[in-house]
């Protein structure tokens, strides 16, 4: 049996690779998408640990992230498209009429 | 009805409340002075009650009345009062519709907003010498910021924006000390903010010096001590007339106040420790308040450092911690609010006229104002303590306890005393009988036709001197009924600092 | 074969929820027969289903604590005054709306009033969740509508970018926060609530993986209530959004969020408190000081009660930090007094709107008082209840707090806490000497709106009377804190 | 069984480089292509840990409607204006940061053996039936799934209203 270690391993590398997109890329679009490296992350985590533990509430738990993370898709794009409209950028350094 | 079925001390405090309110509905100038002083004078006549019914063969509260309030938090509506604080509500109703009669005038704009200012702060004013909860003593204690804050701000002279803040800061440091100290001594003292129950407790020596120096800093900022002086004369020259009168009159006495009624009593372990550095503290502000009056050539500054000196006689004369000390500390407390307010009233009334404080502008009121003269006369001898008025029975008293602890102090007061009569008599001087040659100021013309529009007082102004010169006499030869009103609870004082565990201090 | 779990009891208990969610959608389908220049009713009927999502409430919280819905849902009294809190603070919002969005020019004005209630339903769930997936599902149910609403002036780029930044850096702090859930659930082997703490007192509080967990959660948190260094987004989404959301997020979404986190601690992770104590102390310190001391060089007065705002998080935390009833209580207090004072200082800002471009600069309140005594008083008044000076509600909230904070001996942190509130009476009594000390530069035409009005109105009613006689709510609120 | 560990050893690598090629590729579009890879990988995970539902619902819903709707958006708009973006070094010390906390804390975490401990099972358990997960999302989880229901709805209202213009 694969030792419960490797996926919660292999879960927190795709997190930190995740939390370094969101931080460091300044393509909004790719900012999203590193989002949802993050939240398949902790889907790994839930998942695993609902096999390990022999319960069911993880993987429960993760078909909701899933739904709030097509949601979260479907708003952040639809906010996307209204700043596109206005302004033709997804640099997020041109993000800067609000200073700070 | 007999006067202990009736709420005195609510109604006194909050009647000027009710009548801000009530101004709030107004719109016509005349009638909102007319409601303001008709208020503060009802207040007033309330008011004489708690001194005349006042019972001076004990120390305990008198007038008490508790209600729950904040049960959550253990906090009461306890109101009372004892000998002390009951003169100081009786001389904040006094100096309350005299501020209204002073800025009858003075006061042209924002009529309603400023009579609800000082409607509100009497009402903060009387609150914090009634209250018996330390809760809503705090509570009265801030609420008196917002309004002196505007009262400044909105109404001074010139730098009155940066007076308005440097008071508010520096009273606002001083509180949220307060507001520590406060907190500290409701767990120290068994979970009550009662203040009778907090004074019955015995705190150690290390938590009574931490709490004391804490109440120490807040209150010296009030009174102004030296080195928290600062901000006074900036607030007193830049307040219309009836903020300096509030200002010296009543809210330089909350910082003496306050010493008295929790530092001392609570802490008597500390107060005794730190009694000899605070006198020489008091020493210190005598001689520096009195020496930069003397290099002042504005009034009102020369009068507001003159308040910090005459304020060191009070600390002083209370950290003595003998009968005839505390005694005179605070009788100078109410003596220091009859004069200086009055000298105050006496700045504002010129200064309408001639619209300069610069004492080198005057010389002439001897011969062209002379009832204004005599009335300046009377208040500068009672400042610089003449036999007859008020403050010579304060400052001899002091003089006597100072004896007692250590004849130095004697020869600092005196030489103070000496400096004291210095600044006053060259006010006077310069005021009333300098040359009459001096230069009508720019645009008025010559100098006779200057002074035709300058007219000696009216009868309004006479009436508010006249009440003041009142209390300087009486005060000055029977001060009896004063002394007797605050004998009993000065007793009881001294008696509560003497429990002082004195070893613990001599271990030190 | 498994059986329905729950019963009628189970659906009478959420009956507010039902009654705000299905609002919702129904106005969607009202709006479709309203005509454009009317969709004011649309915000009148949403008041009025909230109203009755209050009334629902009411009744229910006068019964016991009772957790319902398979141990998912709790309803007590705790989350009846964070519910209460949340519907003054909905209802608030929607009447500063009204006469706003219609003069901003913007499109969907129905939709918006659904949005605010989906939002509303979202908070809800939070305030009442016995389960970590519950509490999750509110916060995202609160906050996705939020995003929207904040971008909801499409027309203006600042808007637009508010929207934007809000909408990643709230995602990123749901996925932080959903790690830590992982983990403790990991740990755990349930997202219950209670489950949790039973859990972690089983197991012990020395594992790194519940360390960690709890590290993120708490982080994820610190987001949602915007405290230091976790703040970045509040500045750019309240300078950005419509005046009126950025009071509602001010207001309901710091309250829901304050709600959801006083429940995580408290009911879940009480066993491991040592972990996340640490924390927050690093937070609320860091809160309190940066935004107090940031605030100070604002010039933009949406921006500078965001800072202030991330001082007022710092504050509440101490509640969290003294880890007592007492404790919650002052923030449920706290949250309480709180909602009406930002929400009357959104009000005065939306009542300068209409002077073309005037409002969100604080050099625009220059001499306000000259000749709009009114709006001066209430601004005055909020100025200083914010600042936390007595007799107003704002010193009373703050008082409790230190009060909580210092019965657990923690002096220490009281003394800083209390010197930081010194520095932000500064920038405070800034806008007041603006309003009375200064002449004004121009003519001010206020924007003449009864809905505005009687928000103001009642926001200065509610800061005077919780300041002079807070002991009926405080009452409440230490009950409510018992029984959690 | 040793096939096991050699397919999660595939998975993961496969994951882990297309995980890193998400957020280092230049093109969004390809970008999008590694985070479709990604997350094929991560449903096929899901099937080594006996949850074929998840791994379905993981495809059908990640794969099949977010990706598309990524690329939608990557192709609604200017591709090659996006193109020339790359790091930007603004916050770049603070991300290394984050990411190194991150990464120590990770690292003790699974290093200290904390994780294995909290194992309950000794051999592989057997797949959770799919029609026990829908049972149970229908009674015990019945709330949460309302509430999920109301937010893809607010969700939906919230894309409309903000991707769309009205027309007058």
């Amino acid at each position: 049996m694969i030792p419960l270690t490797w996926f919660v391993a292999l879960s927190a590398i795709l997190f930190i690779i995740g939390i370094s997109g969101v931080l460091l890329r300044r393509n909004l679009i790719v900012m999203l998408m590193s989002l949802e490296l993050i939240l398949n992350s902790v889907n790994i985590n839930f998942v695993a640990f609902s096999y390990y533990l022999e319960d069911m509430t993880g993987q429960l738990f993760a078909i909701f992230t899933i739904t709030i993370a097509a949601c979260e898709v479907a708003v952040a794009l639809g906010i996307l498209i209204a700043l596109v409209k206005n302004r033709r950028t997804f640099n997020a350094d041109d993000l800067d009429t609000l200073k700070g | 009805m007999s006067p202990e079925n009736i709420n005195f001390l609510t109604i006194v405090t909050f009647l000027p409340l009710l009548g801000a309110i009530v101004l709030l509905f107004f719109k016509d100038v005349r009638k909102i002075r007319w409601i303001a002083l008709a208020v503060t004078v009802a207040d007033f006549v309330i008011s004489i009650p708690v001194l005349t019914s006042f019972d001076i063969t004990t120390h305990h509260m008198q007038f008490v009345e508790k209600y729950t309030w904040i049960p959550t938090l253990n906090i009461n509506y306890y109101m009372g009062v004892d000998g002390i604080s009951a003169l100081m509500v009786f001389l904040t109703t006094l100096i309350g519709w005299v501020c209204v009669l002073v800025s009858w005038k003075a006061i042209e704009v924002k009529v309603k907003e400023f009579m609800i200012s000082i409607l509100v702060m009497q009402m903060a004013m009387i609150g914090v010498f009634c209250a018996l909860d330390f809760v809503l003593f705090y509570l009265f204690w801030e609420a008196m910021l917002i309004p002196m804050y505007l009262i400044i701000g909105v109404w001074g002279g010139k730098r009155r924006i940066y007076s308005a803040v440097k008071f508010f800061l520096y009273t606002l440091a001083g509180s949220i000390l307060l507001l520590i100290g406060i907190i500290a001594i409701y767990y120290a003292g068994g979970k009550t903010f009662e203040i009778p129950l907090l004074m019955e407790q015995h705190y150690s020596f290390t938590f009574q010096a931490y709490c004391f120096v804490a109440f120490f800093i807040a209150f010296a900022i009030k009174v102004p001590m030296f080195p928290f002086h600062t901000w006074l004369p900036d607030a007193h020259v830049d307040a219309p007339t009836a903020g300096s009168i509030i200002l010296a009159g009543i809210l330089l006495k909350m910082g003496t106040y306050g010493l008295i009624r929790f530092s001392m009593p609570m802490f008597p372990d500390a107060t005794i420790y730190f009694a000899t550095p605070i006198i020489i503290l008091s020493i210190v502000a005598i001689l520096y308040g009195a020496f930069l009056a003397l290099a002042q050539t504005d009034m009102k500054k020369l009068i507001a450092y003159s308040s910090v000196s005459h304020m060191g006689f009070v600390t002083l004369g209370l950290f003595l911690l003998n009968k005839h000390g505390i005694e005179g500390g605070v009788l100078q407390m109410f003596n220091h609010g009859i004069t200086t307010s009055a000298l105050f009233a006496c700045v504002g009334i010129i200064y309408e006229r001639t619209h300069t404080r610069d004492l080198r502008q005057y010389g002439w009121a001897a011969k062209h104002v002379p009832i204004y003269a005599v009335f300046l006369f009377i208040f500068s001898m009672a400042s610089l303590g003449f036999p007859g008025t008020n403050g010579f029975i304060g400052e001899i008293k002091i003089l006597f306890g100072a004896y007692d602890v250590h004849y130095a102090y004697v020869i600092f007061l005196i030489i103070g005393i000496v400096f004291g009569a210095a600044y006053v008599l060259k006010m006077y001087e310069n005021v009333a009988f300098g040359s009459n040659l001096k230069p009508a100021p720019e645009g008025s013309g010559t100098f006779e036709d200057y002074m035709s529009h300058i007219k000696d007082i009216n009868p309004r102004e006479f009436l508010i001197l006249g009440v003041f010169t009142v209390f300087v006499v009486w005060i000055g030869l029977k001060p009896t009924l004063f002394l007797d009103i605050m004998g009993a609870s000065v007793d009881h004082l001294i008696t509560q600092v003497n429990a002082a565990d004195l070893t613990s201090i001599a271990a030190r | 074969m498994q059986e329905l779990v729950f019963s009628i009891a189970d659906v009478t208990a959420v009956v507010p929820e039902i009654i705000v969610g299905v609002s919702a959608c129904l106005l969607l389908m009202v709006d479709l027969f309203v005509k454009e220049e009317r969709k004011e009713i649309v915000g009148w009927l949403a008041i009025l289903a909230i109203i009755f999502a209050g009334v629902g409430t009411v009744c229910l919280a006068s019964v016991e604590a009772r957790t319902v819905m398979a141990g998912m849902y709790v309803v007590d009294l705790y989350s009846a005054l964070f519910k209460m809190t949340l519907y003054i603070g909905a209802i608030f919002t929607i009447l500063l709306s009204l006469n706003y969005m219609k003069s901003e020019g913007v499109e969907y004005r129905g939709e918006y009033y659904a949005l605010i209630l989906f939002a509303l339903t979202g908070m809800m769930c939070i305030s009442s969740g016995a389960d970590l997936l519950t509490i999750y599902l509110g916060i995202e149910l609160m906050a996705l509508p939020i995003y929207v609403l904040v971008g909801y002036i499409k027309k203006s780029p600042t808007s637009n970018e508010a929207a934007m930044k809000y909408v990643i850096l709230g995602a990123f702090s749901s996925g932080i926060l959903l790690y830590g859930v992982s983990l403790i659930y990991g740990y755990t082997g349930t997202t219950n609530l209670a489950g949790i703490a039973a859990g972690i007192t089983a197991s012990g509080t020395d594992s790194p993986v519940l360390t960690f967990g709890v590290l993120l959660l708490t982080v994820g948190l610190c987001f949602k209530v915007a405290g230091f260094p976790f703040h970045m987004w509040a500045p750019d989404a309240y300078e950005g959004a419509p005046t009126s959301i950025t009071a509602f997020m001010a207001v309901g979404a710091k309250a829901a969020a304050f709600a959801g986190a006083v429940r995580i601690f408290m009911a879940a992770l009480e066993p491991a408190f040592a972990d996340w104590q640490a924390i927050l102390i690093i937070v609320a310190v860091g809160s309190m000081f940066y935004g107090n001391i940031t605030a100070i060089t604002q010039t933009n007065i949406k921006r500078m009660l965001a800072y202030s705002s991330i001082g007022h998080a710092g504050y509440a935390l101490l509640g969290l930090i003294a880890g007592t009833a007492d404790g919650a209580a002052s923030i449920i207090f706290y949250m309480f007094v709180y909602t009406f004072m930002n929400l009357g200082a959104f009000g005065v800002i939306i009542l300068l709107r209409k002077c073309t471009g005037k409002g969100d600069m604080i050099d625009d309140y220059r001499g306000l008082a000259k000749n709009n005594r009114l709006v001066a008083v209430v601004m005055l008044i909020i100025m200083f209840s914010l600042a936390g000076i007595p007799p107003t509600a704002g010193f009373m909230g703050k008082f409790y707090i230190f009060m909580a904070l210092i019965d657990q001996g923690m002096i220490t942190l009281a003394v800083v806490s209390i010197v930081s509130t010194a520095i932000a009476a500064f920038f405070y009594i800034r806008i007041v000497l603006l309003m009375y000390m200064k002449e004004p530069e121009g003519e001010f035409d206020l924007v003449k709106s009864y809905s505005v009005y009687y928000v103001l109105a009642i926001c200065i009613m509610a800061v005077i009377v919780l300041g002079v006689y807070p002991g009926a709510f405080m009452h409440l609120a230490k009950a409510a804190a018992i029984i959690m | 069984m040793i096939v096991e560990y050699i397919l999660f050893i595939i998975f993961a690598v496969v994951a882990i480089v297309s995980a890193g090629c998400v957020v280092t590729l230049r093109n969004p579009v390809h970008c999008a292509v590694a985070l479709i890879i990604t997350l094929l990988q991560i449903a096929a995970l899901f099937l080594l840990l006996r949850s074929p539902f998840l791994a379905v619902v993981q495809v059908f819903i990640y794969v099949g409607a977010v990706m598309v709707l990524f690329l939608f958006a990557v192709f609604l708009i200017d591709v090659k204006k996006a193109a020339m973006d790359m790091f930007k070094p603004k916050y770049r010390a603070l991300a290394y940061i984050v990411a190194l906390i991150l990464l120590v804390e990770s690292l003790f975490v699974i290093f200290s053996g904390g994780i294995q401990e909290l194992t309950r099972i000794t051999e592989a358990g057997a797949e959770v039936k799919v029609e026990v997960i829908g049972r149970t999302l229908f009674t015990s989880y019945i709330f949460p799934f309302e509430i999920v229901s109301v937010v893809l709805l607010a969700a939906m209202v919230g894309a409309i209203v903000m991707a769309r213009d009205k027309k007058e």
